[in-house]
């Protein structure tokens, strides 16, 4: 169990827009380690894989998430293994928070029989049953109602087939390009009626490739639209992984217990162009330096040092640590066998249901019928 | 006892809710009001709100989220209020209806069915009356079904039900009144088999859902001229039964496909091709298709009759198709 | 041009959920017979349509308006010739009162050829090009988009073309079942970021067939839920014609002037079942009554009665004289031409562009290439 | 001059809407960003941002928002980033863009072009590599092209502006960077006509988009095995130019379709059944359809390879084609 946290007192944090007043959770050791690391690893991991691209080992469309990993880790660190975690083309690093190893992640990449979606899918299509992680969408906004689905399937087992407990907690990722599409209002308003289980987190970076945020938007605060539909909205600095986490807490604690969605807009930025093959021509240099400036991970081992939990050389030595997890997943996927071009079939159907075979009907069944 | 086809699909989905808790029903209206042509009537009285979930009117979203909830483990029937209503989650049904499992190589299964009233009806202008078989054959991993009769409705859908891939389930508007005697105690019918509907040996007519009823009355005016038509319903149009087809073509060596929907892009063109490529030895006749023409289907009743085919269309293609043995619209030899 | 019309003083007014502060404009005689008769006229028709369609005349899906008048009547009746209206299936009284005739729309009921789209379309497609009516759209939502095209056609003739020295209006319409859909939203966003002369109106009946809002909607308020995607929103009493053609002038003048979109929430009542096959068996008894009670004709004769306006005499004498546009209207489907089988394919297609003829161009063209 | 396709297609886009300034791009990224494809670079200098119009991220909206501005007079390009997006406009492409027109009677005209890349590029994944023309195919009313050449590609794009139907242009990933030396005059081409891409007396390569380009490299490489075939590219997929396929057929009497749609509800099963139905007696062998697999294209390189059709497959039909004359697998003579 994790161990216990409180929240800090407000404190002023500069953003893009406006003064942002943000609580941060109060962690202990073990937790900011494991936030660290979990950020370094989607760091570490998503320069290797631009590497790999260059070297033509990676291919397809390739999304990196540098920059926003204090989002990632501060919302998937609070889930359990049995929540869902439904995300966009831009998932790589949410799979690797969910608890999916650089190995599996790494060798989908290369589009191996060993990747977690057996090479089928690529970037754009991370899938894990084993980890609940429903997926790795390549079109924007389809995997909303797609998580609202899980989170409804939580609630169903609970109330209507009693086989579970308590309920398996789904956080659903968007763009705040995603943020425009209607579908995400239709899904605020059932999973309110429903209460379903349910956390929106619309990683808002500003940019939806070429599109700024403000020219597409006519009101550019996403987190005001959640409550006319019945979803209560907080704003929160995406730059900085323990106020993420403090509002993911408490979101994910409140959709367990049944007092259903939240939105969640964390305000970040992408280090990078929007995918490897964009000459990201459009974003001013001065913007890009003063998120720059703002590095998830820079700032929390700052932070992490001025607590004592950490020294420059620990974390030095967690950033190896890491970067070995890393090196050790291109092995593997360099090594991995390719899939067999004749099972390229394999996995469009499985198998049928075999009808005609006598129905068992117990006796009382069949009193019904009479 | 006798049933009719709506009261048929009520029994199917009523039995597949009592037997397993992970069947339920989303849709528009299936719940207080018991669903446009009452398939689900009552059913959440006994079953309850959450089971038999009335949606808002936003067809894209309940279809995603009828998928989300078959990969955690659900087993959902989407009701279509009227099939056409769900171009508006076209999306959803090709991309996670009909990829997902591929995509996620073979971790995620969809065992939703997706179902509801199609096809051409009375008089219910351009967007009520579409054929969405058509829209949907291309699309990869998707399973397409049509019953044609209160008693393969009732042991299709309970297959569809229990099949672990997504299933399209189509029934016409104009077939949910129709009355049949049927068993009282459950049975299932395999999703993949053609049904002889009407057998005969001197021709076979290639047909599904409604058009099933219109080679029918075809066929039993032809018998009164002493030819005797063989019609074949699809049942399944994804994938086409070639094995019960080819056995038909080896009795009659002749066919004409007979469809509700138009022309262009239609199942008639897929059956066509198929035939040709794998029954072509036991034709004597090139195969024929009738279809609807391809125009959006007009409200005038006048006009509406001539877009679609009737059985004296058939009567007289089958007629002519005789009559041309030895004629010129023949593949000459090598 | 309309005459002079101003502003009275608030009227408090019981709706169904909240007290709804009105303003409603003061009419002269003139105007407000031609709104009486407007109404009149919408209900006539709809009551001949459902006699005609039980005497097997009409047939299809047929969705009547009876007790939203004062919707369509408040709305249209602000517009100009050249200004769009876009309905649903529930579309006859819009086509009235934007200045169909009676003929074409009941010709067009009846299938014929002289029907407004010449029977191919039916009750829930009138289209008019003369009127500018596009159109009758069989499926929720699906009208808006194409409302927002027909808006963003007038501000682009006069921004980017200069054919047009102000601006046409579109009156878009929708229920409170079509609120929910997702492309409501993805609209007001458009709308609002260009600034684009379009009127949101939706009619909200408390019904989406047998869906009560307040099952679907987890927040029941509809106006909320414009602000946030930068549409200016109004709640109004749609049984009460001088209160919404209030909200409606002012919202067709702002949007002529170019100062953006507006949502105006119509609170009304259908007093028929969702179609004339709907069994209608979900609506309290007591529900309807308390509508009924408010009908907005017989409340807008007693208005122009206590005005001065009219007497019972003229009004049913106005009665009479819409009764006979009814029945020429019946008349005139009864006798008009079936189209003929053998045209059923024309409209699908028009001309083909030829291609291939030489260009045209001149020298000042021919420079441009070399 | 030498221009590649993208090129070309935005020398057609600019001309036309130099030429008439009711011509308008609408879609995500056209303007600031030039286009994913560049197809629209710069123009938003040129025209402004009102007529190269960034849309958020809301396909069926900006889609029905064209439709509808065509309605009222103006001539809107609608790009999809990728067409595979506009799945989310399905239900405005069907029922608005391909049907409005007859729903009201032939009142208001929908003269749209809906363009962008599709097809199966390198390693896109299931959900970027669509081929929607057979998802499209069954609508009525709508035109569907598709360029193949810098040439045509130019010729094409700017008759489908000036068409007054609605027109689907399916642009190919892989063709952008195709070059060709191509007229400095601009040109108009016709939407419905077949080109021979290479003409030949053997037999008829029946194919489209970049699967004339995998027939040319075919068709060269029999030519070396003393096979000569004629390359016919389609260009438009619906309506056939069933004239140019006869004439052609006449002169080979002998086919193989060659698509890269999958097989089941693909284009080729249209082509397939209406040169059935037209062609029979041109013909001494039956025609053959190679099309992709039944399957989502699969990210991995080698699958992704092992589902399309690739020269030597047609190389290798033609062969066994040829020499299989007198063959078992032909109609026989009734
Ligand atoms: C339905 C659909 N339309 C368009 C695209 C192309 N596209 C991919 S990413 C993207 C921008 C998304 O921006 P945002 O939601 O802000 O997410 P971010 O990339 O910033 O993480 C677009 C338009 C798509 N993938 N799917
Ligand atoms: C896309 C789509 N889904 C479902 C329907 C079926 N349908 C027709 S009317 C209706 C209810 C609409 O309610 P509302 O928007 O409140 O309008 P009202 O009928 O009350 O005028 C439904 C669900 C449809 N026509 N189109
Ligand atoms: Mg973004
Ligand atoms: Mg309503």
């Amino acid at each position: 169990p994790a161990p216990m946290e409180t929240v800090e007192s407000a404190e002023l944090l500069a953003s893009k827009r406006n003064v942002l007043r943000t609580r941060r959770v109060n962690v202990d050791q073990k937790v900011a380690q494991m936030l660290y690391e979990d950020m370094v690893l989607g760091r570490q991991f998503e320069d290797m894989i631009a590497q790999m691209y260059y070297k033509g080992r990676v291919a397809g469309f390739v999304h990196l998430y540098n920059g926003q990993e204090a989002v990632s880790t501060g919302v998937i660190k609070c889930l359990r293994p049995d929540d869902y975690v439904s995300s966009t083309y831009r998932d790589h690093v949410h799979a690797l928070s969910k608890g999916m190893s650089a190995r599996e992640v790494m060798a989908e990449l290369y589009g191996k029989e060993t990747g977690c979606c057996k090479g089928r899918g690529g970037s754009m299509h991370m899938f894990s049953a084993e980890h609940n992680f429903v997926g790795g969408f390549a079109f924007i906004s389809e995997n909303i109602p797609i998580a609202l689905g899980t989170a409804f399937a939580s609630a169903y087992k609970r109330d209507s087939m009693g086989t579970a407990k308590d309920m398996s907690v789904t956080c659903c990722f968007l763009g705040d390009g995603a943020s425009n599409n209607g579908i995400l209002y239709e899904c605020f308003n059932m999973a309110s009626l429903m209460k379903l289980p349910i956390v929106f987190v619309v990683e808002n970076n500003s940019w939806a490739i070429g599109m700024s945020h403000i020219r597409s938007t006519a009101v550019p605060e996403i987190y005001k639209r959640g409550p006319p539909f019945g979803v209560p909205s907080v704003e929160v600095d995406g730059m900085d992984v323990l106020a993420v986490r403090a509002v993911a807490r408490e979101a994910v604690k409140k959709a367990r217990e049944g007092r259903g969605p939240t939105l969640i807009e964390a305000l970040t930025y992408r280090f990078r162009g929007h995918s490897l093959a964009d000459p990201d021509e459009l974003r001013a240099p001065l913007e890009k330096g003063a998120w720059l400036a703002r590095d998830p991970i820079e700032r929390f081992g700052e932070y992490m040092k001025k607590r004592g939990f950490a020294s420059d050389y620990t974390l030095k030595l967690a950033k190896k640590k890491i970067r070995e997890i890393v090196n050790d997943s291109v092995k593997f996927a360099e090594s991995s066998p390719e899939p067999k071009p004749e099972d390229v079939g394999k996995y469009v159907m499985t198998d049928d249901f075999q009808a005609g075979q006598p129905e068992n009907l117990s006796s009382e069944d069949l009193r019904k019928y009479a | 006892v006798e049933r009719t086809m709506f009261q048929a699909l009520h029994m199917a989905t009523a039995e597949e809710m009592e037997r397993d808790p992970a069947v339920c029903v989303v849709g528009e209206d299936v719940g207080h009001y018991g669903g446009s042509y009452k398939v689900t009537q009552q059913l959440h009285y006994r079953f309850g709100n959450f089971r038999v979930l009335d949606t808002p009117i936003v067809e894209n979203t309940f279809t995603g989220m009828a998928i989300g909830a078959s990969c955690a483990g659900l087993r959902p029937v989407i009701e279509g209020m009227n099939m056409g209503f769900l171009l508006m989650a076209y999306n959803q049904i090709s991309n996670n209806g009909g990829m997902l499992r591929y995509t996620s190589g073979g971790q995620f299964e969809v065992p939703v069915v997706i179902r509801g009233p199609g096809g051409i009806g009375k008089q219910l202008g351009p967007e009520h009356s579409q054929r969405l078989e058509a829209y949907l054959n291309a699309v990869p991993g998707l399973k397409l079904v049509m019953p044609s009769t209160p008693y393969n409705a009732r042991g299709l859908l309970k297959s569809a039900i229990r099949d672990n891939n997504p299933v399209v389930f189509f029934e016409h508007v104009l077939l949910y009144n129709l009355k049949e005697e049927i068993p009282l105690l459950p049975y299932t019918l395999p999703l993949d088999k053609a049904e002889i509907a009407r057998p005969g040996k001197d021709i076979t007519l290639i047909c599904y859902s409604r058009q099933r009823h219109v080679c029918t009355e075809a066929a039993n005016r032809l018998a009164k001229m002493g030819i005797d038509a063989e019609v074949l319903d699809l049942i399944s149009l994804k994938p086409i039964d070639l094995v019960s087809i080819k056995k038909s073509l080896q009795k009659t060596h002749k066919c004409i496909i007979v469809e509700e929907c138009s022309k262009t892009g239609g199942i008639g063109a897929d059956v066509m091709a198929q035939v040709i490529e794998t029954c072509a030895n036991d034709l004597d006749e090139l195969p024929m298709r009738l279809s609807s023409k391809d125009i959006p289907t007009p409200y005038n009743r006048l006009l509406e009759e001539a877009v679609v085919v009737k059985p004296e269309d058939v009567v007289n293609s089958v007629v002519w198709m005789m009559a041309s043995r030895g004629g010129v619209n023949v593949m000459p030899k090598p």
